[in-house]
């Protein structure tokens, strides 16, 4: 249900201070999670409240993101918003959010759990499918394919891999992925690593890289090897290299979600849920394909982070 | 020029819980060697730390040449014209000869060091001293003897007026004690001296021309070498007369042969060692440098691979792959280089002392604290180990009760075969005197001692029987009745492959 | 002082020496020694008295009780690395050796469905198995510390994602698990239950570090690792023995962080064993072995975690933290230098 | 005088050794060295070849190429943390400490809109100086060299991280910036810039270290720093001016990085600095101090890289990757533990 805790801001704001939500993210150095943030502080701003923003160093460190939220917690903050590294590791502090009358707001991914009272992410299956979709029309429906992920284990790391590779079991038999490796999202680890791939498979026709590390390195290992226009590349999120790529037609195109969305959705929905006010239970902040033909258009634009 | 080379007055130097030296005075002239003695732990080495800068004085003054100096460190101190040989090596051991002693001072060639200058500084360096050293080895590969010429070839390698020879003897044999005394004799010119530290009384007479004397820090007496008797430096020092040089008694024919030797070879040197030692027997092993004493001891207790042999151990066949096994086989060996091997240094007096024995003082596992501490405390008291207390640190302590703290782990221990190597180094003839008679009671006790010594007047005084070593092989057994210094000299000079020497 | 009294008693031989100076001395040492652990804690206490002043929620009982509970994983670790340290080595599988012990817990408790007690069980033995391996591996085949554990990390990291198959292990079917760590078995108390493992696991390694033979000879080790063979100990028994006792505290690291998580996760763990150097080495063991006490080291952790607490807690922007810790870090270590200032010849 | 005459004539001191034995110990001296290296060299070799066996694919070229390229980067901080090593030191600080200086080459090339060499240089003068602070902190301070450059990683990530505003910094108004490490300046070779700008410091390096006093006294002061101090060398300004030599290498390494990915990444480094050290280590330099070489150094970063791209194209299972690297790198360094057993006493 969307049960709200007037209490809980109304305790806040009576002090004539503005009510503080605590967001705890996935990451915190990647470009991505800066736009997150970056969307979160615009509504911050427009919806008066104070907000804190951090996230793991990496994106495997379930344990380190339990203490932030743990601080968070004693904070006392109005609401908490929160990116899950793992929902399940996190539902003893989302309990006790509930027990304190927090509202929580989940971002970027899903949480497996009721306590939630918003949801505003990505359907990363969805996306990679997309993602696989456009790869399969680049390469003409056949021929062999490699994925460079940026992590094994994070749900965001296999939705994007499974995603698309489920997408192309059951739509496409004669494109064969032939294999699937992770460089961590570091760009030098995976452009080291797309280009053994590449060396690796003489007959390889495109790369898909998971995220903007990953798929940064791709493109750098494609122009490494000076196979531009050889090679097709699709890749994942946005950035400036990215973006650069795709005008330089160095990659074909990405899927992008909507980072800056993604913030000001978890924090107007905070404030919302604040005053007590119904909230969207499933807030879908989209994903879009872009390519050198769209990156300029207004929508799209409005999705790409720099 | 003024009358003294160096003048040393009312230096007070103090460490927590400890006054190491109290108004101490002493004076150096021109053209002499003036030999330091006391007991250890009576302040000689701190006496030149203070020369050499690397501590502070709390009160005096130091006068070099007439001029009042305040030495602020090592490098100062070769400024002025003082170059020591510690009584601890400092050596690099990854480095080489030559890279070791011209460290500093490298001979260049543009931005780069000449390498070959340098050995080839080092080897004239060599030949004008007359030592025998490989400038391009690696000093860890030295025996502790090869180490302290090194030592030695360093400080005369600066162009020192002062020389300052911190028991330069303690590692070296009668032979090589010989070569230092040359080397020494060489440097003394009617601008130069040297203070000399020893415990070996038999070579003040040879070397020295006064002697000054110090105990508890404390200054006592200088005498002139010449007109002076040994025991009465002795007395001077230890305050109290020191038994002669008695021999041992021969020891009873038909004792059981607690252990025996057959045909032990090692890779590197040892060439067919065999011998036997009876319950209650000391086995002196005497030998040059490099003769291979030493790899006897440790191919014995498995700290080397022996390549063939045969250890027995009171009638039957051990096999010994470590000194953990031959310590439960009550086999233990006091290694000969204390600082490596002997001691940890940054642990306390205690600990180092109760090392060997803590399973004996534990009950599942769990150490006797209380024991532990008794224990240590008594052999403390035993061996007169000058120490504030039982919880300094090893380090802290003078390197002749550093000895002493490892004698102590052996004695401790209760082996039944224990194996001494050099292990009088560096310690007083009062000392001396009370480890001998304690080694004496451990043998009338029924242990069997081997006990490696480099100076002759010790084996002769303790054996029963002395092996003598040569290039890795025996080259014959004395008994104490026959064994004179010079039949151990002609036996520890007898090569195999004689025609080389000749 | 003692030369005071042996002139006093000058008619004694000149080597005795009185025997109430070495008693005296005895308090000496040990009031330095445990001075320094004091002026440790000292630091402790000034960082949270400064928290508290900057922003006193830091200081509820909750929050402090929360800072406890997440000094516990990098705490357990830190315990083992000790010995580790104090022996001269270095144990780098610490992280990855943890989550593959959690891994295992996993699959003990809910693939094989097995009894708590027995995923428990598994999980520690697991660890002290790590650490036997490594054990061996430096003792034995007299392989670096370094480069064993090194090594073990990296097949530790992959062994646990091989045999959790790339995912997280969940204990839902095990209810009781979580509480292991996260239950407040003592009644009216807020401070959960992994932090009494922490400190019953604290006590029992310094008992064993400061009144065992395996403590004695970790430190001789240490301190000279060729003189104890030669005094007759076994040195590489020892030594493998030291690195499975370490493993053993891994392990227990992986069911808490299991039990906290309520799921094993494959693929965390690295960096932590940087964390526990640090924790080792603030509470003022020396990496080049000989020195160091169980106390310092849960000082050491207890600072860590305060510190990145504290700044998360007075809302310092994330970039400035690691800046903020690492200046804390070093001034903390300095100030404990600065006191402990011994003559050196540099 | 007359005994130097009488050395020369061979009645000499019974102590001495025959004199042939010196020549012989020379030759056999250098003999064991240079074998030691080829002995590396081979194992470096051997997996060459079985990989190229697995799959021809591995011995093309441009794949041998790609392995060079990707040596580059933690070659060049294995260079800087050689001469630590060396000294008993350790740098955890040049993986982000790398990072900090490709930002500051982002800073100067694209923010003050700098000419280029001028970036490369602000670049190798941060590294310069990041190293001089971690050599005050260590020489001056006592700080121990594992917290001071702990401190230094955190300090530096988090300054990377406020310096660039949490983004990349690219250099797209530079285009000769990416030339610099990818361009092919030798007409007809295949092989990258990066590549040879790493053996050309690997030489540089290499003769500093064994022809010059600063990497004499890098050996002696990991030797025995007392000892060394005593013969009259300021040991600490010396370590001083080793730290900042070893930043310097940290700073060309952010050069080439910020070169190869033509952006400074703030967020990257963590974790390079344990792959730079295990590459020095794995090249037969020991973590006790005293012992290394460059040219091990360069085979140990050769072994890294070869494994690493080896075991991916023939595709080992990712999670399988890390167990294997792993054990290869045990197995390397216990063969090459067993030709050197030395003398033990354990
Ligand atoms: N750094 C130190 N800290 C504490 N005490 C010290 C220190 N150095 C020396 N001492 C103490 O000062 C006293 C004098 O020591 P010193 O080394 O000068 O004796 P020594 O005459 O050279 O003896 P030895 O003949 O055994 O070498 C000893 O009691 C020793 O324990
Ligand atoms: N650490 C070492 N490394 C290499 N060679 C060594 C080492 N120690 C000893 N040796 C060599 O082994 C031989 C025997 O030395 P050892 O120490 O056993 O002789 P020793 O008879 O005990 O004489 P010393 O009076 O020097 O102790 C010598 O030739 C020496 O060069
Ligand atoms: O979920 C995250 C994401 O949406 C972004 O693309 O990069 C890292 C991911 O883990
Ligand atoms: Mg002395
Ligand atoms: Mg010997």
């Amino acid at each position: 249900d969307t049960s709200t805790t007037p209490d809980a801001g109304a305790a806040a704001t009576s002090e004539g201070q503005k009510p503080y939500v605590a967001i705890v993210s996935k990451g915190f150095q990647h470009q991505f999670w800066q736009s997150v943030k970056a969307g979160a502080e615009q509504a911050a701003t427009e919806y008066g409240v104070e907000i804190t923003f951090e996230g793991p160093n990496t994106e495997k460190d379930v344990a380190q993101q339990i203490e932030m939220l743990t601080t968070a917690m004693s904070k006392s903050p109005a609401a908490l918003g929160i990116a899950a590294l793992d929902s399940q590791a996190a539902t003893p502090i989302l309990d006790d959010a509930k027990a304190k009358n927090i509202p929580v707001i989940a971002f970027d991914s899903g949480v497996d759990s009721a306590i939630p009272v918003a949801t505003a992410a990505t359907d990363n299956k969805a996306a990679a499918a997309e993602a696989a979709k456009h790869m399969a029309e680049l390469i003409g429906g056949s021929g062999e394919i490699a994925v460079v992920a940026h992590d094994q284990t994070s749900t965001s790391g296999k939705d994007r891999r499974d995603g698309f590779t489920e997408y192309m079991a059951a739509n496409h038999p004669d494109i064969k992925i032939v294999t699937v490796q992770y460089g961590g999202g570091d760009q030098l680890e995976s452009a080291n690593l797309a280009k053994t791939i590449i060396n690796g498979n003489p007959n390889l026709k495109g790369i898909y890289g998971t995220n903007e590390g990953s798929a940064i390195g791709v493109v750098k290992a494609v122009e490494e090897l000076g196979l531009k226009g050889k090679l097709t590349v699709v890749g994942f999120d946005s950035g400036k290299a990215q973006m650069d790529a795709i005008r330089s037609g160095l990659m074909a195109g990405a899927v992008t979600q909507n980072p800056v969305g993604i913030g000001y959705e978890t924090v107007k929905a905070a404030a919302a849920a604040i005053k007590g006010e119904t909230v969207e239970k499933v807030i879908d902040t989209g994903f879009y394909w872009y390519d050198a033909k769209n990156i300029d258009d207004a929508k799209i634009k409005a999705n790409l982070y720099e | 020029m003024s009358e003294y080379l160096l003048e040393i007055d009312g230096v007070d130097k103090s460490f927590p819980g400890v006054r190491a030296l109290a108004n101490m005075q002493l004076n150096v002239r021109p053209g002499e060697v003036l030999a330091l003695v006391g007991e250890n732990g009576a302040g000689k080495s701190t006496l030149m730390k203070l020369l050499s800068g690397i501590y502070v004085p709390d009160a005096g003054t130091f006068r070099i040449g007439g001029n009042k100096v305040d030495i602020s460190g090592p490098k100062h101190a070769q400024e002025l014209g003082v170059s020591i040989i510690h009584q601890e090596f400092n050596l690099m051991r990854d480095l080489t000869v030559a890279q070791n002693i011209f460290l500093g001072r490298e001979p260049m060639r543009g931005p780069f060091i000449n390498d070959s200058a340098l050995n080839r500084q080092a080897r004239e360096l060599f030949d004008r001293i007359g030592v025998d050293l490989n400038p391009v080895q690696q000093v860890a590969e030295l025996t502790v003897a090869k180490q302290q010429m090194v030592e030695i070839a360093k400080a005369l390698s600066f162009d020192a007026k002062l020389l300052i020879l911190d028991e330069p003897t303690a590692a070296l044999n009668d032979a090589e004690v010989e070569t230092l005394h040359r080397i020494i004799r060489r440097f003394i010119t009617p601008e130069t001296g040297a203070i000399y530290i020893s415990h070996r009384m038999d070579e003040l007479k040879v070397i020295s021309d006064r002697i000054t004397v110090i105990r508890d820090g404390e200054y006592v007496d200088t005498l002139d070498t010449e007109t002076t008797t040994m025991p009465e430096v002795i007395s001077l020092m230890v305050g109290r007369e020191v038994s002669g040089t008695d021999r041992p008694a021969t020891i009873l024919a038909g004792r059981e042969t607690r252990l025996e030797v057959r045909n032990l070879s090692t890779r590197e040197l040892l060439n067919d060692i065999s011998f036997s030692i009876a319950k209650g027997e000391i086995l002196g092993f005497a030998g040059l440098m490099g003769a291979g004493r030493t790899e006897v001891a440790r191919a014995i207790v498995g700290a080397d691979k022996m390549s063939s042999g045969t250890i027995i151990l009171n009638g039957q066949a051990v096999s010994i792959p470590n000194p953990a096994r031959a310590a439960q086989l009550r086999i233990g060996y006091l290694s000969e280089d204390r600082k490596h091997l002997g001691l940890m240094l940054e642990a306390d007096v205690a600990q180092n002392i109760m090392l060997s024995s803590l399973k004996e003082i534990s009950k599942f596992g769990f150490i006797n604290g209380r024991m532990l501490k008794y224990i240590a405390g008594e052999q403390v008291e035993r061996l007169r180990i000058k120490t504030p207390s039982i919880h300094q640190e090893a380090k802290n302590l003078s390197g002749g009760n550093q000895q002493k703290i490892v004698i102590a782990k052996w004695l401790v221990k209760d082996c039944d075969v224990l194996i001494f190597d050099e292990p009088t180094r560096g310690i007083d003839v009062g000392a001396k005197d009370e480890i001998y008679r304690l080694l004496n009671e451990l043998a009338a006790s029924g242990k069997s001692i081997i006990m490696i010594s480099s100076e002759l007047p010790e084996v002769l005084r303790m054996s029963h029987r002395i092996a003598v070593m040569s290039e890795g092989r025996i080259t014959g057994f004395l008994d104490n009745a026959e064994a004179t210094q010079e039949r151990i000299m002609e036996l520890a000079t007898q090569s195999e492959r004689g025609a080389k020497t000749a | 002082m003692s030369t005071t009294t042996s002139v006093e008693n000058g008619s004694r031989s000149p080597l005795a020496k009185p025997p109430q100076n070495r008693k005296e001395s005895d308090l000496m040492v040990r009031a330095r020694a445990s001075m320094q652990q004091l002026m440790a804690f000292g630091s402790l206490i000034v960082l949270v008295i400064l928290f508290g002043i900057l922003n006193p929620l830091f200081l509820t009982p909750s929050n402090l009780s929360d800072i406890l509970l997440s000094t516990v994983v990098i705490g357990l670790l830190a315990l083992g690395a000790t010995f580790v340290i104090i022996t001269g080595g270095i144990d780098l599988s610490v992280g990855t050796g943890m989550s593959l012990t959690s891994v295992i817990v996993g699959v003990t408790l809910t693939y094989m469905g097995l009894p708590l007690a027995f995923g428990v069980l598994a999980g520690i033995l697991a660890g002290a198995l790590i650490g036997l391996i490594n054990g061996v591996l430096i003792s034995y085949l007299r392989i670096p510390p370094f480069i064993a554990t090194l090594a073990m990390m990296m097949v530790a990291q992959g062994l646990a994602l091989v045999i959790s198959g790339t995912k997280p292990i969940y204990f839902n079917d095990t209810p009781g698990f979580s509480q292991l760590a996260l239950g407040k078995s003592i009644p009216g108390l807020i401070i959960p239950n992994a932090v009494f493992i922490f400190f019953i696991a604290a006590v029992i390694a310094g008992v064993v570090l400061s009144k065992t033979l395996i403590g004695r000879y970790t430190y001789s080790i240490g301190s000279n690792e060729q003189a104890t063979a030669l005094s007759g100990i076994n040195v590489r028994r020892w030594k493998m023995w030291i690195y499975t006792l370490a493993g053993t505290f891994t392990g227990l690291a992986g069911v808490v962080i299991a039990s906290r998580l309520n799921s094993a996760q494959p693929g965390q763990g690295a960096g932590y064993e940087l964390q526990a150097i640090a924790a080792v080495v603030i509470g003022g063991t020396s990496l080049q072995g000989g020195k160091g006490s169980i106390v310092g080291t849960v000082i050491g952790a207890l600072i860590m975690s305060v510190l990145t607490s504290g700044l998360r807690i007075i809302n310092v922007p994330q970039e400035w933290q690691s800046v903020a810790i690492g200046s804390v870090i070093l001034l903390a270590v300095y100030l404990d230098m600065l006191r402990r200032k011994d003559k050196s010849t540099g």
